[in-house]
């Protein structure tokens, strides 16, 4: 996967993100604060721009994300998913290309990112599980076949937020509703399986 | 839901901007970074002081930027958490060496964007300390959520912080005396409506004609209980037996209170509860000796309120008593 | 409906309980009578001020009670005019010789109870003159009406007779800047809801979810006209324009404004509203010198807001920002 | 009539008021402000409590009422009703029984009392249209038959409440109102209709 690749994926998963943006508020109205969509949609749309005028690396790639999810999305997701693509910039350092190797230490430390940041270890019901479940699935060797990695990633995302949509949530602001948050999906966990899903589709096409 | 304003998308902006239009001699506007500051920030030798968090929650905080309160309020777009390059925009202008402290809601959004803000001032020389309020009873203990939440409460604090930081304290200080608030007070609120978000356009959650959701949070995050409405007399009780009932509230203290309205609560009810608080404590043997009855923390249009019990010691009472002037809170001299 | 009391009927006495209870080092309350007088009540050489109206407009009138406004606020029922016996108790209770200004909202109930109120003094040897407040621009004028009504704007007449009296002025002078202040002084408001009145228990009209009343009155008396919901830009055009269309503003003019909040319009939308009044006024070349955002004169929970402009000169602009301290307003010392 | 009579007349007036509460309400809340009902309830639930303590002449009965509604139903109602009987109080001075000519001045009287304090001539769509309608019914010359003066008295005022429905009001809060007042009732009216209805049904039993 190469820069030009990478670009594509953020781009497109900005328009994901926006054509998403009410159901994402609405499942974080049902256990949060109901803003989750729009967060994640200003700040992708910021993400759109600035990468209309990029011109770099993939690390640099990554670090504009990030950057630019700290400065415009706020909330809890601000920080976790910019701690996420700031790490993942650093094991990027010096790379023009993304192995199927090397997915295993870059999600690997984006994961890490956000379980230090957000306090976690998982089982929580916060979008570290689907982090986990998805840099897991990265863990296994089962080739270098590029589109096939990207197909697993996908579904061990999407199958974690299902999984964990009968967690209770006990990191957060669904914490609050204790047994009431079970049954419903957690509002970041399904931004993220979007973000694989997104991946999967673009790297398909 | 109707709502009197323009694009949604630049509420936050367009009421900054009315806010500081109202009083141009005490706030600035950061524009483009949602920062109010006090005009005349950085003070010499003072502590700096900031808050915030999401907007929405007017006159918190932009409301309470004065002297005898905040240096700086930091707004993030409604019910968000501001970013770290807003906060760190705050900090720089209000720190003059002496340090700052920053006073941070509990609420996992806040304390993560208030962290890497401290990283960053650190990493530019800047003395920041940061204290984390956790007023609301509602909600259960840390071991099984991310911690209370900090709700109306938060305002005493900043009383209490911003007077010691006015007296020339030390940062260690201006610290030591929040913290000390913290520990002790309490609030819980109650919503009889939800509220609707600009951008969302539709109620957050909903409630019968006759049901209220006791123990609700600022940004209408569910409560603990769904019960008919109550009257007055039976709804204070409620909420101020669960306060009470937790630490560290005992028959002598002299006290403060606060019945903060969530937005859409008309003064003539909450002056109605006021009295039945008062009734309460007065059988409980406290001594109220100041009282804050209005709009502090709200929720946008949210119907409800909360109560916050304070208990003082001879430092807080005086802390509490002095002057301020902010557009939210203003006396003496 | 939702409203947090007990039974309907006490709500008026229950809520001055507490706003007595709230600052009982400024009121005082004459129980069973409604009316809340300033502790030093009568002040020695000074004319004494007296407002009131129905109850339901907190914070008026009660929270204007206290050094440099009034000097007794009379409560009647929800929306209903006091009885003059009520009235009376709050005239002979601030007369400390040099007599007293009653502050009347331009209502027939209002102005028929001060009327025998005025008479019953009179008879007692008090002096007591009257103002009546007309400033709401939505009515017709007198010849179809009863004449305009007087809305938000009173709180300016109150302030600045307020501080006259406070001054040492005689009652011949503080009508004199009453009136003078009364010629100068308009206001216009809309409903984006209906209020509910605790005893009726249910709204006095009904608006569409995408409607909105312009020219409302505050007890919820229909308006002039009845639109789809405007932007936040276009409805401060359509108020203010019509404000200003009438009598007496011109370029160049010093003015207040005061964007008084109805009840359940969150501050955020107040100060967004500011912004786009301060726009408009700065179109017409007027410099505002003094802004008064937030709730003032409420209709109960009604949603919604009314734009005041005063047009200054030396005399009232110094009236506006002599010292006040009041529960709802305090400044200066 | 006697001042038994007219006890009982107003003990079943307070009674009626109670009844029609909502209703009177309910037309304020069309062209006022929602507050008639409860106002004239609070009024004569008063009035009805003093009464069952008094012991005097015909002037003093109408004396207590008229004090009673001015101290205890404020608004523009409480004024405007307290002072027409405080004018019939004075008519009925030294009287112990009200004859069907005394009628022809009582309502003069009163009726005289509310256009003054209210300041309207009548055709503005107030309680004082009705309570002129009723005084001009009592001028006319039809004999001495309590029982028939009743039921004119109260047919008069009903009519004139239909009819200045359709009247614009030019006085009162329904004023604001302009051509919107038309096709209401008047609170104020209606009120004054029930006094004189209730008048006629207590003396008919
Ligand atoms: N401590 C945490 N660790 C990991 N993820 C978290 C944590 N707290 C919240 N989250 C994630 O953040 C999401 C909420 O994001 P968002 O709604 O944008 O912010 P906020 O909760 O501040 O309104 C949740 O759905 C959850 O997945
Ligand atoms: N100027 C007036 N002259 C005669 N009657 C009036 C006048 N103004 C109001 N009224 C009567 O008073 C009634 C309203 O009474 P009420 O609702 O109790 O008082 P308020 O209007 O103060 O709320 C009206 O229906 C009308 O009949
Ligand atoms: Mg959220
Ligand atoms: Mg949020
Ligand atoms: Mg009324
Ligand atoms: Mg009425």
């Amino acid at each position: 996967m190469k820069v030009v690749d990478v670009k594509n994926w953020f781009c497109r998963y900005a328009e994901v993100i926006q054509e998403k943006k009410s159901f994402l508020t609405e499942l974080d109205s049902a256990i949060g604060d109901g803003d989750h969509g729009t967060n994640m949609a200003r700040g992708w749309k910021e993400v759109q721009t600035q990468l209309k005028a990029f011109k770099g690396g993939l690390s640099e790639c990554f670090l504009l994300v990030s950057r630019t999810l700290i400065s415009h999305v706020g909330g809890a997701s601000g920080p976790l998913y910019g701690t996420a693509f700031l790490r993942m910039s650093m094991v990027l350092k010096e790379k023009e290309h993304i192995s199927v190797e090397d997915w295993k230490e870059l999600l690997n430390a984006g994961c890490e990112g956000i379980g230090q940041r957000g306090g976690t270890s998982g089982g929580e019901k916060t979008m570290y599980d689907v982090w986990l479940a998805v840099t897991n699935e990265a863990q296994q060797e089962t080739g270098d076949d590029e589109r096939s990695l990207f197909s697993r990633l996908s579904e061990a995302a999407r199958k974690k937020v299902e999984e964990s949509k009968e967690l209770k949530a006990l990191k957060g602001r669904a914490s609050y509703l204790g047994d009431r948050s079970i049954g419903h999906i957690d509002p970041g966990s399904e931004s993220t399986a979007l973000l694989f899903e997104t991946l999967d589709q673009t790297m398909s096409q | 839901m109707k709502k009197v304003m323009n694009q949604p998308e630049n509420i936050v902006d367009e009421m900054l901007e009315g806010m500081v239009q109202a009083t141009p001699n005490r706030l600035r506007y950061l524009k483009g970074k949602g920062v109010l500051v006090r005009t005349d920030a950085p003070v010499d030798g003072k502590v700096g002081l900031v808050s915030g968090g999401g907007s929405g929650h007017e006159p918190a905080h932009g409301g309470f930027v004065g002297r005898g309160m905040l240096d700086a309020a930091v707004a993030g777009e409604v019910f968000t958490s501001p970013t770290p390059d807003r906060i760190l925009e705050a900090i720089k202008a209000v720190d003059s060496g002496k340090g700052v402290l920053c006073i941070v809601k509990n609420y996992t959004g806040d304390v993560l964007n208030f962290d890497m803000a401290a990283e960053l001032a650190a990493a530019e020389g800047i003395q920041v300390e940061q204290v984390v309020v956790n007023d609301d009873v509602a909600v259960e203990d840390s071991t099984h959520t991310t911690g209370r939440r900090g709700i109306a409460g938060t305002v005493f604090v900043h009383k209490i912080a911003g007077a010691k930081a006015d007296q020339g304290a030390s940062l260690e200080e201006v610290k030591r005396v929040a913290e000390k608030g913290i520990r002790r007070i309490r609030s819980m609120g109650v919503a009889l409506t939800p509220c609707t978000l600009p951008e969302a356009g539709k109620p957050s959650f909903t409630l019968e004609e006759d049901e209220i959701e006791i123990g609700i949070g600022i940004h209408g995050e569910p409560g603990v209980e769904r019960t008919k409405l109550l009257s007055a007399s039976a709804l204070t009780r409620t909420l101020a037996d669960r306060i009470y009932d937790d630490l560290p509230y005992r028959a002598g203290d002299r006290v403060a209170v606060m019945v903060n309205g969530m937005g859409s609560t008309p003064l003539m009810e909450l002056n109605v509860i006021h009295k039945e608080f008062i009734t309460y404590l007065n059988e409980k043997q406290n001594q109220v000796v100041d009282s804050w009855v209005g709009e502090y923390m709200t929720s946008l249009d949210m119907a409800g309120f909360s109560l916050t019990l304070f208990q003082l010691d001879e430092e807080l009472e005086s802390l509490l008593a002095h002057p301020v002037d902010t557009m939210a809170v203003r006396f003496g001299k």
